[in-house]
């Protein structure tokens, strides 16, 4: 079982103890450890198309067609080239030669054929996919997707393994049942899913076709993986420390200080591709006046949030879209910033001048009698509610009494959905690779702030439709200007995805994508 | 004939159960479909993701399905991974049982021992001691003894994983943890009730016979006393093999607690409802048992 | 004189209580020949069952003070080890209860009780135990005996288990059968049954027996010499027919006159009025001085002693002429 | 009309057992065809062994259980079919007097409020302070010391209880009283003082009773007529001289003979019974006490013997006399 | 003491209970705890010197010292204070729940137990809920109505109230076959006095230790609730969340799970020694 080692050279810090027997047995103690990874969430499934998201444990035995390099370029991936049509309703992919499936079949233009369509009828999240009409084969390794209308965002969906082709003769053999024993193409072959509690990967021998962003685009070195859930986050750290896991996905950002002084241990920080917000419910004819709304907006303090909410690991947020994703600009942040930089006066003054006025002295302003008092939603979720707090002191200094209504994410969901209306303001969050984001949180039919603005759904529909990558970013810089001076929601901050590895190196994690990498990974000397 | 008798209100309660649980599962606020669909679903999917369902029918006509298919043992499937509730129970319930049992069996040991000993010297300072022991431990919060436990025992000590479940070794600590919280309880439970049965006049006629003390507390006194102590042992095992919620949250034990918390916050309703309807069956199950246990120490309980 | 089986002297018993310590039994003399019967009777309360535990051992010590000489053939018993007390138990000295259903042990068969008695004092092995306890349990007149022995107390009758704890308390033929109200939970017709079985029991083994009852009538049936108590006092001692034809202490006249007699007829009883003080509650003179008729001063003051005037032993003033007499 | 004040014809209570939710148990026969008349300010005793039905014909009697069949007259009404107005009516003219002096009053309420309770529900236009005057007036009556109103009943001895338990069974001023063992817990010497005062009561009211006893002296001693039950039946019926003098049921004769004499030179031959009183859920077949009957015959174990009435006023079921 | 037997004689057994609760050691140390506890949580506003959700980001994590007697917590406040108002959340929790669910308890159990043919339906309802671990319940309810203090207190008013049900079910039952209660019947004094005057007031002491006990109870699983994020909700200080609160940083500030966490035990100890004592004192084999 020891002898395909291709990591050259045993870890003397190995926390087992075992670094300490004589020399031959070393090298084959350590590659028979797996590489144990904690996350908190199982996954439902190992079946991508079945997956309502991907996550590290269930998508490294698949493989994106495109990938994005650190400064969030399209790079090679299964796919060796793509191209748009000038009208944006085709795509068109070339995959290399030489792929592989974990079966032994080769990969070709059928596979992923079948695949995608297989995607478009199965997965609960084809949406993210948008309007594909069909897909076709041109030549045994050329591939096209033809959409009814140009629909920009498909790069996120390319970029993502959701497209990665499924292994079609597994598929034959295993229907609904794929998830038993999937076949893919990615550089970790599927062992087993201990429901419950674990999922276990070997590296594929044969793997060579990594991307170009890696060093290591042969198999990988380690040879087996494991991923552990385990969903508190006290036993999680625990178990880190004391060795048993290398890899913290992950980590709560109040941990980082403790793990510091673990010898062997160092930590991958990256900003998130979403932001924390608050939103209005513009319903409220208290929030219908601008004025209270850049009241509220004045009163926030960011600098807390980041430094005890998140623990420092995160960046304050102006505007709809942070620097992880395609479309942000500096300059609307900067405005923004000016715009809303903490001034409890300022606000104040705005609050007064809106007609609401702390007559009785209690602290709290009030308008024809009714005090400002707001009832604020948000799910359970640590960051959230420690930032809730945070936030209930500081509008309090304005005159503004915040209520925290703490949830399950999905009753919050249930509440803030259109036809509803039984909230004043929510606090939540989004996580998203594409600007189109904007699309679909400020869809006018469904969004959760009751916000209408056809200038803005006008770009906003643009947006999915520019295929020029300059022209796009150009699309979202305005309709972000909109969104910062009508203001139906307040950016808060962006979270750093916080991973912890111990005695090992060459993790590689993409912000843009949010995927992860592996090939690259060494157990360190 | 007892035991037709029983099994009819064994029935009878399971199907109060259902309609229980279903009304209750049915109230709770959230879509199943925001979890399934994502973090941005179009109402169109909802609705056939609904529609698929049958989320869309009315309640009563869902109830019927419902419960024809648990006549037929059909507990229904993962509305979100589509795996049958059975397989899901069949993966934790183990986890769970075993606990209880480790639990228990702890519970028992510690507990009737401390009892009997505190019973048969009354207000010594041994029994002054236990009394004071089981008090305060009726009284720490479960979850904050595990805290300290795993603080100690596994990470300062690294005596058991500090986690998840790996075999027998990882529910040593939990079960201690569980076991103990319970033992203090039994403990209360078989001294009141020793020292209820060693003022019995039949314990005198056990000295005026010239018994040994030794065989009049083990022979004549223990088999009475622990009838109110079975009682109560079924009622706790009886709640574990719903899963101790804190302790497997806790321990991240992957045990019908758990999967009941998960269920409860993705809104997968088959789940809940299996799951509960499990529990409670369980739950009668060994009340039913516990009922049999009775008889092994108290023939005076007739069950034709 | 011959030795007596079981000699007495100077019992007291006190009870520690929340009014403090009591006294339930003062100062009591008595003896028990061999083969004899006696009978203790007296009013509910008046430490008739504490008396006969003392002589067991059985008080509970925590609460219990015992004083006093108790002497089973020879020896102190007051003086014994554990050990040794313990094989009197059972053996030589047994009992009967008051309570029947709650002196026999709920979750034990009958078999498993009476043999635990062989087991302990005999060196019979489990064959023979099972036999003799077969034999025993016919001779109190139980049919079946053998599937009787499978079953628990309370799959049996009063009056079975009755018999059954007889059946104990003999197994060993012992000395001294202590029967503390042995008939009162039961029914006429079964009280004349276990009545007739103890008879013979004493008749078969020579037992000496200690009845304690308040129905004057058992003793009448039962008893050679009777003991009256009040208020924890020796208040008369004498022979069965001594006492039923001249009681001499006022309680004694008193109780057999409130008696209503089934084989004569008289339309008023006389009663005794007042009722018996609790315990504590009087602490000098005659305590009966409340309810009787021929109290006078002295009765208030100072207790009279036991009065010895021919065949009977009385505690009452009334009788001090009487005995100086003599 | 009839000069009896309560007529009882053929009354039976049973009782189900083992009532469960979908279980019809069998049922226990407490009461099975009890046939008697009681005339105006005479007693008539019950005796028979524990569980033979004396308690459940008198609840019965007082409706404090449903009998099963059977007419109960009382003053000539028919009382079986009363509702509850009408019942609370009937209890005004019918009480009871327990066995247990302790247990039968409410530990947490003084002397004064049960007695007063009482009187308020028996005679609401009583005002406040004639209440308290009758409560005294009943003290009195059974012989209490009225300084003891304020008092609880565990501040009493038990001949005071029961007294108290007789006072409050007079407060609404009874025709009938049923008295369920009424001395039979307390001590020989407390428990004459209570037969006094019953007999004093009965001569100074003229009460009726329906007095419940094991105790075949008691009931000797203060009964007009007795009553022998064996398994929920009367077996036997006579003036009280009579059943003494002469018994004729071979139970009553076992019974008679079974006391214990009151002298040791009165000492007798006894009748021994064997064996013990049969369960009235499974009640022998025939005469239900063929199994203990020294005198029995082959008719007794099929046939049911019916009651023969022997003389006027003695009325016996048996086959010997048929 | 000669007195002491005079006064107890004539006294109501209320002011005997009273004496003897005196006497008795383990409910009076119980006594003195709650007293305690219930003195540091009313004068809370006087005994601490920080306001309770005064947030002070410089003063994060502060060891326990003569300025913080508990130290601070993740935002700087200060735990003496938390948790003493704290208390006040979990005395208030325990206080409405018991009330509530004795109220309905007592209703419905005397309700069924005296009148047996409402009897098998409602104990059908009550088994129902009993075959459902407490917990569990809970968390369902919880799962309905959204996690909160008030749904918290509701979701345990409905999982124990089947169980004062049973007890006081019972105990009406054996009260009922009472002869007292048959002699107030055959006075022919109507059934809802006699359940007032003559039942109630009769089984009330096995009312009273239950009390006191699911008072300790509930102060434990509303802890707990909290613990699973389902109880009280930010910045509420109750105790169950600021331990949750405070495991994440066991290493770094052990303080901020230790006092809450001490806090619950002495105050559910309170309630446990209380009951305990109780229990000996209305014991009816003491009533002698
Ligand atoms: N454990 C005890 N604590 C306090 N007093 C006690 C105790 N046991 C007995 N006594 C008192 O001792 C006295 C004698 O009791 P004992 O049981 O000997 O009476 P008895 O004559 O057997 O009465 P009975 O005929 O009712 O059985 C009683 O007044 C009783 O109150
Ligand atoms: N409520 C009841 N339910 C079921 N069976 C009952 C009930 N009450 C009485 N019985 C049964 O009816 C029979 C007669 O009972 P009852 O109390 O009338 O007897 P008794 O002659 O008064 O006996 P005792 O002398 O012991 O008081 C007994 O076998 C008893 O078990
Ligand atoms: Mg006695
Ligand atoms: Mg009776």
């Amino acid at each position: 079982a020891c002898s395909s080692s291709s990591r050259p050279s045993s870890n003397p810090s190995d926390p087992s103890g075992l670094a300490a027997s004589p020399a031959p047995s070393l090298s084959s103690n350590n590659t028979s450890k797996p590489f144990v990874v904690s996350t908190v969430i199982e996954v439902d499934t190992v079946d991508i198309d079945k997956s309502t998201w991907v996550d590290i444990a269930n998508s490294l035995i698949y493989e994106p067609l495109l990938n994005y390099d650190d400064k969030g370029k399209i790079v090679a991936g299964l796919a060796e080239s793509y191209s748009v049509s000038a009208d944006g309703k085709v795509w068109t992919f070339h995959l290399k030669k030489n792929v592989k499936f974990h079966s032994g079949e080769p990969l070709t233009a059928d596979a992923m054929k079948t695949s995608i369509d297989r995607f478009m009828t199965m997965s609960p999240v084809k949406d993210i996919a948008g309007p594909v009409d069909k897909i076709e084969v041109t030549d045994p390794l050329t591939v096209q997707v033809y959409f009814k209308e140009p629909y920009a965002p498909f790069i996120s969906v390319a970029t993502s393994p959701f497209l990665g082709p499924i292994d079609p003769k597994r598929v034959a053999e295993l229907g609904d049942k794929f998830e038993n024993n999937p076949s893919s193409v990615g550089p970790f072959m599927f062992q087993k899913h201990d429901k419950g509690s674990s999922i276990s990967y070997k590296k594929n021998p044969d793997y060579n076709w990594g991307p170009p962003l890696l060093k290591n685009q042969g198999a990988p070195y380690i040879d087996e993986l494991t991923f552990k859930f385990t969903k508190d986050d006290d036993t999680r750290v625990l178990e880190f420390k004391k060795g048993d896991v290398q890899m913290l996905n992950g980590v709560p950002n109040s941990y980082v200080k403790d793990l510091q002084n673990i010898p062997n241990v160092e930590f991958i920080k990256a900003l998130e591709p979403g932001e924390k917000y608050l939103g209005f419910n513009l319903q409220r004819p208290q929030f219908q006046d601008v004025r209270v709304r850049k009241a509220l907006a004045m009163a926030i303090d960011r600098e807390p949030f980041v430094e005890v909410a998140l623990s420092g690991y995160g960046q304050s947020t102006f505007s709809p879209l942070p620097t992880t994703i395609f479309g942000h600009s500096d300059k609307v942040e900067n405005d923004a910033k000016n715009m809303y930089a903490r001034d409890v006066d300022k606000a104040k003054a705005l609050l007064a001048e809106a007609g609401w006025k702390d007559t009785n002295g209690d602290g709290i302003a009030d308008k024809n009698g009714k005090p400002l008092s707001i009832e604020l939603v948000l799910p359970h979720n640590p960051i959230l509610e420690r930032s809730a707090q945070i936030l209930q002191t500081q509008f309090k200094e304005i005159g503004a009494d915040l209520k925290l209504s703490i949830n399950e994410l999905a009753a919050v969901k249930d509440k803030l959905a259109v036809g509803k209306s039984d909230f004043d303001m929510f606090m939540m969050y989004y996580d998203y690779t594409d600007p189109d984001v904007l699309y679909l949180l400020f869809d006018p039919n469904t969004n959760r702030m009751r916000y209408t603005n056809p200038k803005l759904t006008d770009l906003l529909q643009q947006g999915r439709s520019t295929m020029d990558q300059t022209a796009r970013a150009k699309v979202y810089k305005d309709a972000q200007e909109i969104l910062i001076e009508d203001l139906p929601i307040i950016p808060l901050f962006s979270e750093e995805t916080i991973i912890a590895t111990r005695d090992v190196e060459g993790v590689i994690y993409n912000p843009f994508s949010t995927s992860f990498y592996l090939n690259d990974v060494k157990w360190k000397k | 004939m007892y035991l037709l008798k029983r099994l009819i209100t064994l029935i009878s309660t399971l199907f109060g159960v259902s309609i229980f649980i279903f009304l209750l599962v049915h109230l709770i606020p959230g879509d199943p479909a925001h979890y399934i669909l994502g973090e941005f679903p179009t109402p169109e999917a909802i609705k056939q993701l609904n529609a698929k369902l049958g989320l869309d029918q009315p309640l009563l006509v869902q109830y019927l399905h419902y419960i024809t298919e648990l006549f037929h043992g059909n507990l229904g499937a993962s509305l979100i991974t589509g795996q049958s509730v059975w397989s899901l129970i069949a993966d934790r319930f183990p986890i769970t049982l075993q606990l209880a049992v480790y639990s228990t069996v702890v519970a028992t040991i510690i507990g009737v021992l401390a009892g009997v000993i505190a019973s048969v010297k009354p207000n010594s300072w041994m029994d002054r001691s236990i009394v004071l022991a089981s008090l305060v431990g009726l009284s720490a919060p479960t979850f904050w003894v595990a805290l300290l436990f795993i603080f100690v025992f596994s990470y300062k000590l690294s005596l058991f994983p500090i986690s998840g479940y790996n075999g027998f070794q990882s529910l040593v600590l939990p079960s201690i943890v569980l076991g103990l919280a319970e033992a203090a309880t039994i403990a209360r439970v078989a001294r009141t009730s020793m020292l209820d049965v060693l003022q019995q006049e039949y314990m005198r006629t056990a000295v005026a016979k010239g018994v040994h003390g030794y065989a009049r507390i083990f022979q004549h006194a223990l088999k009475n006393a622990m009838i109110p102590v079975v009682t109560l042992l079924g009622l706790q095992f009886g709640s574990l093999l719903a899963g101790a919620v804190v302790a497997e949250v806790i321990f991240s034990l992957k045990g019908i607690g758990n999967l009941m918390i998960d269920a409860i916050s993705k809104r997968d309703i088959p789940i809940i409802q299996g799951l509960v309807f499990f529990v409670a069956l369980m739950f009668a199950l060994t009340n039913l048992l516990v009922d049999f246990i009775y008889r092994i120490f108290d023939p005076r309980i007739n069950y034709e | 004189m011959t030795q007596a089986l079981l000699e007495v002297k100077d019992l007291n018993i006190k009870f520690q209580t929340n009014r403090g310590l009591v006294t339930a039994v003062s100062n009591l003399d008595f003896r028990i020949q061999q083969g004899e019967t006696v009978a203790l009777v007296g009013e509910s309360g008046c430490g008739k069952s504490v008396t006969s535990l003392s002589i067991m051992g059985l008080n509970k010590p925590n609460v219990c003070q015992v004083e006093g000489k108790i002497r089973f053939k020879n020896k102190d018993l007051n003086q014994l080890s554990d050990k040794e007390m313990r094989s009197i138990r059972g053996q030589e000295i047994s009992m009967i209860f008051q309570e029947t259903m709650s002196s026999l042990n709920p979750v034990l068969t009958i078999g498993q009780q009476i043999m635990e008695v062989f087991k302990i004092h005999t060196y019979l092995n489990a064959r023979e135990r099972w036999s003799q306890t077969v034999i025993l349990l016919t001779q109190v007149g139980i049919p079946h005996a053998d599937s009787v022995m499978r079953q628990y107390p309370h799959q049996l009758s009063g009056g079975m288990k009755q018999r059954a704890m007889i059946a104990m308390a003999m197994a060993c033929s012992p000395d001294l059968l202590i029967a503390d109200e042995p008939t009162t939970a039961l029914d006429v017709t079964i009280q004349a049954q276990i009545l007739d079985l103890m008879n013979e029991m004493k008749r078969r083994s020579h037992t000496s027996i200690l009845l304690i009852t308040h129905d004057l009538g058992v003793v009448a049936e039962m008893a050679d010499r009777v003991m009256v108590m009040y208020y924890g006092d020796l208040v008369e001692e004498t022979d069965t027919l001594t006492l039923f034809t001249n009681p001499k202490h006022p309680y004694t006249i008193g109780l057999l006159n409130s008696v209503p007699k089934i084989d004569s007829i008289n339309r008023c009883l006389s009663s005794i009025e007042g009722h018996v003080p609790v315990l504590g509650e009087v602490t000098t003179g005659c305590p009966f001085r409340f309810r009787c008729k021929d109290a006078h001063e002295r009765c208030k003051v100072e207790k009279p002693p036991l009065i010895q005037t021919g065949k009977q032993a009385v505690r009452c003033w009334l009788y001090e002429k009487e005995e100086l007499a003599i | 009309m009839s000069d009896y004040l309560l007529e009882v014809d053929n009354l039976q209570t049973y009782f189900p057992i083992n009532k469960g939710l979908f279980r019809k148990g069998g049922v226990a026969k407490a009461v099975d065809g009890v046939t008697f008349r009681v005339k105006r300010a005479e007693t008539l005793g019950i005796v028979g062994e524990s569980g033979c039905g004396k308690t459940t014909t008198g609840r019965s009697v007082l409706r404090l259980v449903r009998s099963t069949s059977g007419s109960i007259k009382f003053e000539n009404q028919e009382i079986t079919t009363y509702r509850s107005r009408e019942l609370r009516n009937l209890r005004s003219k019918m009480q009871i007097v327990f066995q247990d002096p302790y247990s039968s009053l409410n530990p947490r309420l003084t002397v004064y409020s049960a007695l007063d309770e009482a009187l308020s529900v028996h005679f609401p236009a009583l005002s406040k302070p004639q209440r308290r005057e009758q409560v005294m007036e009943l003290l009195e009556i059974v012989g209490l010391n009225t300084t003891h109103v304020k008092c609880y009943p565990h501040e009493f001895s038990g001949g005071q209880r029961q007294r108290i338990g007789i006072a409050r069974a007079l407060a609404v001023h009874p025709a009938l009283i049923v008295a369920d063992e009424a001395v039979s817990a307390l001590d020989v010497s407390i428990q004459a003082q209570i037969i006094n005062l019953l007999q004093k009561l009965q001569s100074d009211l003229g009460l009726t009773y329906l007095f419940i006893s094991h105790d075949l002296g008691v009931v000797k001693h203060i009964s007009t007529r007795i009553a022998v039950m064996y398994l929920g039946r009367i077996v036997e019926i006579a003036d009280t001289q009579q059943l003494f003098g002469d018994p004729l049921h071979p139970y009553t004769q076992a019974l008679i003979s079974a006391v214990p004499a009151t002298h040791p030179l009165l000492k007798k031959k006894r009748i021994v019974l064997s064996g013990d009183v049969p369960s009235p859920v499974h009640p022998p077949s025939g005469c239900t006490f063929h199994t203990r009957c020294p005198q029995c015959m082959d008719i007794c174990k099929v046939v049911r013997p019916s009651e023969t009435e022997v003389q006027p006023g003695h009325t016996i079921s048996c086959h010997l006399y048929t | 003491m000669p007195t002491d037997l005079a006064r107890a004689k004539s006294q109501k057994p209320a002011s005997l209970i009273w004496h003897r609760i005196h006497k008795n050691k383990t409910a009076m140390i119980g006594c003195i705890l709650l007293l305690i506890v219930i003195f540091a949580v009313v004068f809370a506003p006087f005994l601490a010197s920080y306001p309770v959700d005064k947030m002070n980001f410089k003063d994060r994590f502060q060891g326990p010292s003569l300025k913080h007697f508990f130290g601070t917590d993740d935002f700087g406040r200060d735990i003496f204070a938390r948790v003493l108002f704290g208390g006040r959340i979990s005395l208030v929790t325990g206080l409405v729940t018991v009330a509530v669910s004795s109220i309905f308890g007592v209703m419905i159990g005397t309700i069924t137990g005296y009148y047996r043919k409402i009897d098998l339906y409602v104990m059908l309802v009550m088994d129902t809920l009993l075959a459902l671990p407490p917990l569990i319940l809970a968390i369902a309810i919880i799962a309905i109505f959204g996690p909160g203090l008030t749904n918290a207190m509701m979701a345990i008013v409905i999982a124990i109230i089947p169980r004062f049900v049973r007890l006081v079910r019972s105990s009406v039952l054996s009260v009922r076959e009472k002869e007292y209660i048959e002699a107030v019947h055959a006075l022919g004094v109507p059934d809802y006095k006699i359940l007032l005057k003559h039942i109630i007031p009769n089984i009330i002491s096995p009312i009273i230790v239950l009390t006191t006990i699911l008072f300790g109870n509930v102060i434990l699983v509303s802890a707990s609730l909290s613990f699973l994020g389902l109880g009280a909700q930010p910045p509420a200080p109750e105790w169950g969340a600021m331990v949750n609160v405070g495991k994440s940083y066991l290493t770094q500030a052990w303080w901020m799970s230790l006092f809450p966490g001490l806090g619950i035990m002495l105050a559910v100890l309170g309630f446990n020694l209380l009951g305990d004592g109780l229990r000996d004192v209305l014991d009816p084999k003491m009533n002698k």
